[in-house]
């Protein structure tokens, strides 16, 4: 048997306080007895009653007698520490004491406000201040870390949210690394053509920012690129970027578009959202920033054949690059913006919309692209065979608040819809018809939109869509295609046809979003959205200090609140350059050497890497700056080698010899 | 005894040694009473003239690699005691490259006490499925043919089937009996710790009394300690002087993580332990 | 009535806790029962065993002078449990005593001779007593050097009594530290430099050495440069003793049990023992 | 003068002890034959090979209390443990025996440890000579037989139909049930043993104390507490507080000088850190340091330690390897 | 009336799923049995299987460890090991004959506070029905 040698403390001379909190608590449990019960307590020198404790005489107290009694430990017995630990932290600092030299027992949201129990409240208040006692005594003070913070910030996806974001931030003339997986910034948002219910042209609005981003002087574009592996923590990140091969020279390109005149390969159109076609080697859309071409190799002459070069042969700025290779790119930022965005429902896995089986049944994204003039009919609503639509059908919630794909509502589907109706309205002579399961206009003027839509005539259809079938041959009206719609409430089945149907389908989370939420080590929500540190009072952080997520990446949301996010999310990055300084958890986990095994079970489930292993000594090593102090660690080290400060071992065992006295 | 296999375990080691290869085999020779076998350090190709290897062999040799770390040594390994050298190697204990792994296949092992050889398998070799060891360097004696009972966990089920209460009275009976020699830990290759929890003051996990409630709460938090780590050589029960059934419990966590998380220690030296990892999509019992 | 057991502590009231530094508390004990405290015969060097009750017991030389009996005086270090409950009892709190414990400095021995007194730390506390006694019958010693380190200022022990030590006729004080701070103007040097730098001549002189093991390994090294011969350096050892009758055999070391034979033994019987302490 | 009863005599003559007594005697327990104290006597064992654990745990129980504190009203006062009633030991072999009178060494040499000297002096010792040998015992050569009355208070020997009676002591024969008859019979002679060269064992274990021996034979030893615990000897213990829900108590439990904590002390010191030096320290503690102090090996023979050494640590094959390897040095 | 028997129970709470659950229960003013004493953690991941045991020792009837629902852990994945090792230890234990019933791991969020009350006043009601721990 080995004797205790660690360190031990100065004579613990503890201070109670329970709080009547007027009624809540003294009007169930008898705070008298417990202060009595308390002061026999080992350690405990004082133990006093107030009515409210968090009140300034209350505090004011607390400061005194850790003064006058030359007390070195405080424990309050009040209400949920969520509430006011703090608060009492304070009021310990004030007086010269260690915050961390405090705890609370919570006696009301435990114990007085779910019982009205006289007898079994106290005894039980008694136990919490009892445990809370013992447990103290064990505590040490913990210093409170601080880490400049680097100037500079990464924002990962180039829509409207990361360039909203980024320019706020680049404005202030602080560094901004803007990393876009594809060739061109712009997003979702690019792809529009009217926006509700201003019906703004969307390229019209976001154009000039994107330009203004491309040439700031504070921001880095990376487009065509990937963070592949993030260390690090908040005011000191390093992200390693992967700037994937373009084939073209950015620094030589003029953007002047021949090498894309000349390409003879082509490929259907991802921007055109495959309506349209392009080149092998192509500048996805006009407006595109970077406006540098890439080349696609899988459809390229060159990259396949062996043979072409054409692009080659007629760049003047001697741009083409077929030796271009990735890149890879570190950067250091102190803070991240994750605005990685969304994609859409793919409506073919649900058979009953017919996508994909008849013709003319497109979704929302592709009616954009149809409507819009620069897209490939020139802006012309037509149906595949080139005629004009007579009769559309709008259906709703393609894969939203549907049990079987997504219970969330995407929240934009009503007002897209709506405008799309007024857009064919605009355009065509066709009847639309809106299937909807509810209509939902919660925004700013969208009731105004609706009502107005409603005045355009639009019909409106409840239900949920059974079936798509073709309706050629029978005894349908107008249209081609057969819809059968059930009411949800009702059941009541009604049958529409049209020539065209737009489906409004759903936003759900990128594909890949659990990989951006492992490499940015913060949580996904059960619907596969990343997920904000609180939905309402910290809605755009996230539980990883310095890491923000802003737009859709986060929840199906629309333009303006995305850019609110965004601008938030700004917002709160400055503050932390401005102040310049971040406070790092002082909870965390430390590892005795002489303890650790070096098993290295502990390296494998840090959730932060925060954990590496010592090969000279074989031992393990936590990085304190990037332990978030979850004791997932401490839990399983098999030797019980790790500490975890403020919730050690021996002061967990003290809190659970002390509740069961 | 099979004369060959010996001597090839002999030639091998003596090898090694003279090669300086290794600084030492740790192999089985004879014990004082002529009849079972204990370990041997063998430091000298001389030394390896006593090498033996027969159905007394019961030692797992592994434990003993954590005494020589860093060192180049060469041990023999039963098959089963293979699972802690991948065990050893997935937690870091010891080096792959500081090992040379003489391996025997197994007949599997008869009863043995000192001075006692008894002619039936041990119950852990009668339902062994591994006849050959899952990681060698050389393999002594080639492969063994050999048919194995089916592992059912019956004696596992058996006590499942009784009632809490009686598994209570029954475990309280077999730890009334511990006498806290801890030949069970230091016997065990698994069991590594710089401080042992059992010795630990602070916090005090479990205090100096051997008596029933301290040896209690010694045997479960040791056993669990082992759980998805215990490799199954059984060594804890055999060196148990008072005979308590500690196969029950180890045999009860492998069944239990191989339900659970699908995973047998030992197995493989890469493979995250079943406490280092998880599956999102898994649902325990708890949440059903 | 149960039996007399030797391992049942004499109960004893703690009179003052005086802090010596900061991890040390001088405890002045007073033994309850009137006749056990009159017979309580003890010399310099001997050790108790304190019990702070719910925690345990643990060894302490006795660092006050054998005619004092109504202040048994401890010095203990916080190192762990045992010696943390012991500094948190108040004065007027019960504790345990048993003891005394182990052999002496035989100081009747030495008179006549010169005396080196070296001690590191928490290692002055059994040599308290013998500089004190050395004090009290100044004559029969020749001169006093008294060499005293630790790690800092703050944790040079019994730094009140440093004037009489200073002061007594025939009599020097050497303090040394291993890292000073702004106020200190003394030296800084490890113990055994200090030994090599003052160089006490090995004529007539016994020297007496207690602290860590380190420091004592270094300091008899240096002795013996001097030409101390081995019976001419004394320390006492360290070992775990739990019982301090000679029954539990923790403080085993070779043949000799420190509890009993030991606490104190010079150097050349140190060496006739079979395993190196 | 020798008696004889019949083993229905000793059955009654049992029943009539567990009035007055605590009658601790072998019991089967489990696969094993163990001492325990006795509610019936059907349960008595009369033919086993040596027990698990010795019967050394009466006198130094694998845990005690030594004496617990009463507060009362802030006056506190330690009330030593006490030993309620008288005891017998029934079927001690004579190795057991002997291993008792050794423990008395140290325990009863003053300041005499109170409890073991209490129960020492309320108990008495009924043994039973062995019939047969087993291949681990080696009392012969340790200073006993299988027939040794000399540490007991009464010593039964099986004959046919029944027990020869030899009442060793003034103690033993107040215990002795009335009416038996004397026996003029032969008394069976007792089993031959291989005898183990203990000549000079002290002088060689001084003589190869620092001899690489040690670290060869520590290598396959595991360090657990098997041969400490099981030994009759072994009599090494820690103490300490336990304090739960305000009663206090001082507690002692057994302890080996074999475990990894053991002689570290509390500022981190530890003079044996090695396997060898702990393996050493057993066989010194046995072989040197006891004789040296009280004149006699701490060994009976009893073969426990050679039975249940998981990896065959024979405390012979160490004697007369000392012996090897002392003539191996002086002769080179 | 009063039941003789009040079982002891001890709840180990994530800080920011669970215990916010319990304290969403009592702003509520829910009514449940008082006889859950409640540790804090800062995650269910931090509750050592040890503390559990440590707790049936020292005389718990029930144990009850409560984290984030799996996916939502405020360390991104505490929750995930929780489950793991509570999954086995309750084997273990009701092996070792303290009944499986007398650990309870469950799933709390922030807004689940009738979830949490009513979860104590079902856990009271088994542990009274399965009565008091054989003692050792």
């Amino acid at each position: 048997m080995t004797e205790e040698t660690k360190s031990s403390k100065d004579e613990v001379r503890t201070g109670v306080y329970i709080c009547h909190c007027g009624t809540n608590i003294a009007g169930t449990v008898d705070v008298a007895a417990v202060a009595d019960y308390a002061s026999h307590l080992d350690s405990v020198v004082a133990a006093r009653v107030y009515r409210f404790m968090c009140s300034e005489p209350g505090q004011e107290m607390i400061k005194q007698d850790i003064k006058e009694l030359d007390l070195n430990r405080v424990v309050v017995a009040s209400c949920s520490p969520t509430m006011h630990e703090p608060t009492f932290r304070k009021t310990c600092e004030q007086a010269g004491l260690n915050r961390h030299l405090f705890q609370m027992a919570n006696i009301r949201e435990h114990c007085s406000w779910v019982t009205a129990d006289h007898e079994k409240a106290t005894e039980k208040a008694k136990a919490l201040v009892e445990a809370a006692v013992r447990r103290v005594y064990f505590h040490e003070p913990l210093e409170v870390r601080e880490v400049p913070v680097n100037s500079s910030t990464l924002v990962v996806g180039g829509g409207i949210a990361g360039i909203q974001a980024a320019l706020q931030i680049a404005n202030s003339r602080h560094k901004v690394y803007l990393v876009e997986r594809e060739p061109s910034i712009g997003g979702h948002m690019i792809q529009l053509d009217k926006t509700f219910p201003t019906l703004d042209c969307s390229a019209c609005i976001l154009t000039p920012n994107m330009s203004e981003l491309g040439s700031h002087p504070y921001v880095e574009l990376l487009t065509y690129s990937e963070v592949e592996e993030l260390s690090g923590y908040v005011g000191n990140f390093k992200a390693k970027i992967r700037k994937k091969a373009r084939y073209v020279d950015e620094e030589k390109c003029t953007g002047c578009g021949v090498c894309q005149g000349k390409c003879p390969w082509k490929a259907p159109s991802e921007f055109e959202m495959g309506l349209g076609q392009r080149k092998a080697i192509y500048i996805p859309f006009p407006q595109a920033v970077p406006n540098v071409p890439i080349i696609d190799r899988e459809n390229c002459a060159y990259f396949q054949k062996g043979k072409c070069r054409a692009c080659e042969k007629f760049c003047e700025a001697g741009a083409i690059k077929f030796d271009d290779e990735d890149k890879i790119i570190e950067v250091e930022v102190g803070n991240i913006i994750l605005a990685t965005g969304f994609q859409t429902f793919d409506p073919s896995v649900a058979a009953q919309y017919g996508y994909g089986k008849f013709d003319d049944i497109i979704t929302g994204l592709e009616f954009e692209r149809l409507c819009n003039a620069t897209g490939p009919t020139g802006g012309n609503i037509q149906l595949k065979d080139g005629s004009v639509p007579r009769s559309v059908a709008i259906v709703h919630c393609v894969g939203s608040r549907d049990e079987e794909f997504h219970d969330y509502c995407s929240r934009v589907c009503c007002m897209y819809a709506l405008k799309h109706s007024h857009l064919i309205k605009e355009k065509t002579d066709a009847q639309v018809c809106q299937i909807f399961t509810d209509i939902r206009c919660f925004g700013k003027d969208y009731e105004d939109f609706y009502e107005r839509l409603v005045g355009e005539g639009a019909n409106f259809v409840r239900g949920k869509v059974q079936q798509v079938a073709s309706a050629n041959g029978k005894g349908t009206d107008r249209g081609k295609l057969a819809i059968t719609a059930e009411d949800p409430d009702s059941g009541k089945v009604t049958q529409v046809s049209a020539d065209m149907i737009v489906l409004c389908t759903a936003i759900e989370p990128q594909q890949d979003a659990d990989e951006v939420a492992h490499t940015f080590s913060v949580s996904l929500k059960a619907d596969g959205f990343l997920m904000e540190r609180h939905p309402k009072l910290d809605p755009v952080a996230t539980r990883t200090d310095g890491i923000y997520v802003v737009g859709c990446c986060q929840g199906p949301k629309d333009i303006p609140d995305t850019v609110s996010q965004a601008s938030a999310a700004a917002a709160k990055v400055l503050a932390v350059i401005t102040k310049g300084k971040v406070e790092l958890e002082a909870s965390t986990a430390v590892i005795d050497e002489d303890l650790c095994s070096g098993c290295r079970i502990c390296n494998l489930l840090c959730p932060y890497s925060a954990i590496s292993f010592d090969d000279e000594k074989k031992v393990s090593n936590i990085n304190e700056a990037l332990c978030k102090g979850c004791g997932t660690c401490v839990a399983a080290c098999p030797s019980g080698a790790i500490t975890h400060r403020h919730f050690t071992t021996e002061e967990i065992m003290a809190e659970i010899e002390g509740v069961l006295v | 005894m099979d004369k060959e296999l010996i001597q090839q375990i002999r030639d091998k080691a003596r090898n090694l040694l003279k090669e300086g290869t290794v600084e030492g085999v740790i192999g089985y020779e004879r014990a004082s009473d002529d009849l079972t076998s204990r370990p041997l350090f063998a430091y000298s190709p001389s030394d390896t003239e006593r090498l033996i290897f027969d159905e007394t062999c019961a030692h797992n040799l592994v434990k003993y690699l954590l005494d020589k770390k860093g060192k180049k040594i060469a041990v023999v390994v039963k098959p089963c005691d293979s699972r802690a050298i991948n065990l050893l190697l997935n937690e870091g204990q010891i080096e792959r490259d500081n090992v040379f792994i003489i391996g025997v296949g197994c007949p599997g092992m008869v009863e043995t006490n000192w001075n006692h050889k008894s002619e039936t398998l041990q119950a852990k070799c009668r339902t062994c499925q591994l006849f050959k060891p899952v990681v060698y360097d050389f393999l002594a004696g080639g492969e063994i043919e050999r048919q194995a009972e089916e592992e059912t966990y019956s004696d596992i089920t058996e006590e499942e089937a009784k009632s809490v209460a009686t598994r209570r009275e029954f475990w309280l009976e077999q730890f009334g009996r511990c006498i806290r020699c801890y030949a069970c830990r230091q016997v065990c290759p698994g069991c590594y710790c710089p401080v042992c929890f059992a010795e630990r003051l602070d916090p005090l996990w479990v205090g100096i009394r051997i008596a029933p409630e301290e040896n209690d709460m010694w045997q479960t938090i040791r056993s669990f300690h082992l759980a998805g780590r215990c490799i199954g050589c059984n060594e804890c029960e055999r060196v148990c002087p008072v005979d308590i059934p500690l196969s029950l419990l180890n045999r009860k966590l492998e069944k239990d993580v191989k339900e659970l998380f699908a995973f047998q220690a030992g197995l493989d030296p890469e493979e995250a332990p079943p406490f280092a990892t998880f599956k999102k999509e898994e649902v325990m019992e708890f949440e059903k | 009535m149960g039996p007399e057991s030797p391992f049942t502590p004499y109960l004893a009231t703690l009179k003052t806790a005086t802090q010596l530094t900061p991890d040390i508390k001088l405890l002045s004990v007073e033994l309850e029962d009137p006749d056990i405290k009159a017979g309580f015969d003890y010399k310099p060097g001997q050790f108790a065993l304190l019990s702070a009750f719910g925690e345990g017991e643990a060894p302490f030389g006795i660092v006050s002078l054998p005619l004092q009996k109504d202040g048994l005086e401890f010095a203990v270090r916080r190192i762990g449990t045992v010696t943390r409950a012991l500094q948190e009892l108040e004065p007027g709190d019960t504790l345990g005593v048993r003891g005394p414990f182990g052999n002496y400095f035989p100081l009747e021995d030495y008179v006549g001779k010169n005396m080196i007194v070296i001690g590191g730390g928490i290692g002055m506390a059994p040599l308290r007593p013998v500089i004190n006694s050395i004090l009290e019958q100044r004559d029969d010693y020749k001169e006093l050097l008294i060499i005293n380190g630790a790690r800092t200022p703050q944790d040079l022990v019994f730094q009140p009594e440093f004037p009489t030590w200073m002061e007594a006729p025939g009599t020097k004080l050497e303090l040394t530290v291993d890292r000073g701070d702004e106020e200190w103007k003394g030296r800084v040097a490890l113990v055994p430099d200090v030994v090599k730098e003052l160089a006490p001549s090995p004529g007539n002189a016994i020297a007496i050495v207690c602290g860590p093991p380190i420091m004592i390994r270094f300091t008899l090294a240096r002795l013996r440069d001097l030409g101390y011969k081995d019976n001419q350096i004394v320390t006492t050892l360290e070992a775990k003793m739990k019982c301090g009758l000679g029954k539990c055999a923790r403080c085993n070391i070779g043949e000799k049990y420190v509890c009993q034979d030991g606490p104190v033994f010079n150097l050349e019987q140190i060496s006739q023992f079979l395993e190196q302490p | 003068m020798n008696l004889f009863a019949s083993k229905d005599d000793v059955i009654r003559w049992l029943g009539e002890l567990l009035k007055e007594h605590v009658v601790i005697a072998p019991v089967r327990v489990q696969e094993q034959t163990t001492f325990q104290p006795i509610s019936q006597v059907e349960d008595v064992v009369f033919d086993f090979n040596n027990t698990a654990l010795s019967p050394k745990g009466w006198f130094l129980p694998p845990t005690e209390t030594l004496f617990s504190v009463q507060r009362d009203d802030g006056k506190v006062e330690l009330v030593p443990t006490k030993v309620e009633r008288d005891a017998v030991i029934f079927g001690l072999h004579p190795c057991d025996a002997r291993g008792i009178a050794l423990m008395d060494s140290p325990f009863l040499q003053e300041p005499s440890d109170a409890l073991y000297r209490e129960r020492r002096s309320r108990t008495a010792l009924i043994g039973l000579a062995c019939r047969q040998a087993q291949p681990e015992c080696f009392c012969t050569s340790m200073g006993s037989a299988p027939d040794d009355p000399s540490n007991v208070d009464i010593l039964l020997t099986e004959g046919e139909d029944g027990y020869i009676v030899q009442a060793v002591t003034e103690k033993g024969k107040a215990l002795l049930p009335k009416g038996l008859a004397e026996y003029k019979g032969k008394v069976p002679a007792p089993p031959k043993l291989e005898a183990v060269p203990t000549k000079e064992v002290v002088s060689a274990m001084r003589e190869l104390f620092n001899d690489p021996y040690w670290e060869q034979v520590a290598d396959r030893c595991l360090h657990c507490n098997i041969c400490a615990y099981v030994c009759p000897t072994c009599y090494c213990f820690d103490m300490r507080d336990y304090a739960d829900k305000g009663k206090v108590e001082r507690v002692r439990s057994w302890e080996s000088c074999q475990s990894p904590g053991f002689s570290l002390t509390a500022g981190g010191y530890d003079p044996r850190t090695t396997k060898g030096e702990r393996l050493r320290q057993r066989f010194c503690h046995k072989l040197l340091y006891f004789p040296e102090q009280f004149q006699d090996v701490a060994c009976v023979g009893c073969g426990r330690c050679v039975r249940d050494c998981p990896v065959n640590i024979d405390i012979r094959e160490v004697i007369s390897n000392l012996k090897q390897v002392t003539e191996a040095k002086s002769g080179s | 009336m009063k039941s003789a028997y009040e079982p002891k129970v001890i709840g180990f709470l994530c800080n920011w799923c669970s215990y916010a659950g319990a304290d969403m229960a009592g702003t509520s003013r829910m009514r449940y049995p008082q006889n859950i004493r409640i540790i804090r953690v800062p995650c269910s991941g931090r509750v050592d299987p040890l503390f559990v045991v440590k707790c049936f020792q020292r005389g718990a009837d029930g144990v009850l460890v409560s984290g984030c629902h799996p996916g939502d852990c405020h360390y991104t994945e505490g929750n995930y090991y929780t489950r793991r090792r509570f999954a086995l230890l309750r084997e273990f234990l009701d092996y070792l004959g303290i009944a499986k019933e007398r650990l309870r791991v469950e799933w709390v969020s922030a807004s689940e506070g009738q979830k949490f009350a009513e979860l104590l006043s079902d856990f009271t009601a088994e542990l009274a029905g399965l009565g008091p721990r054989s003692k050792i």
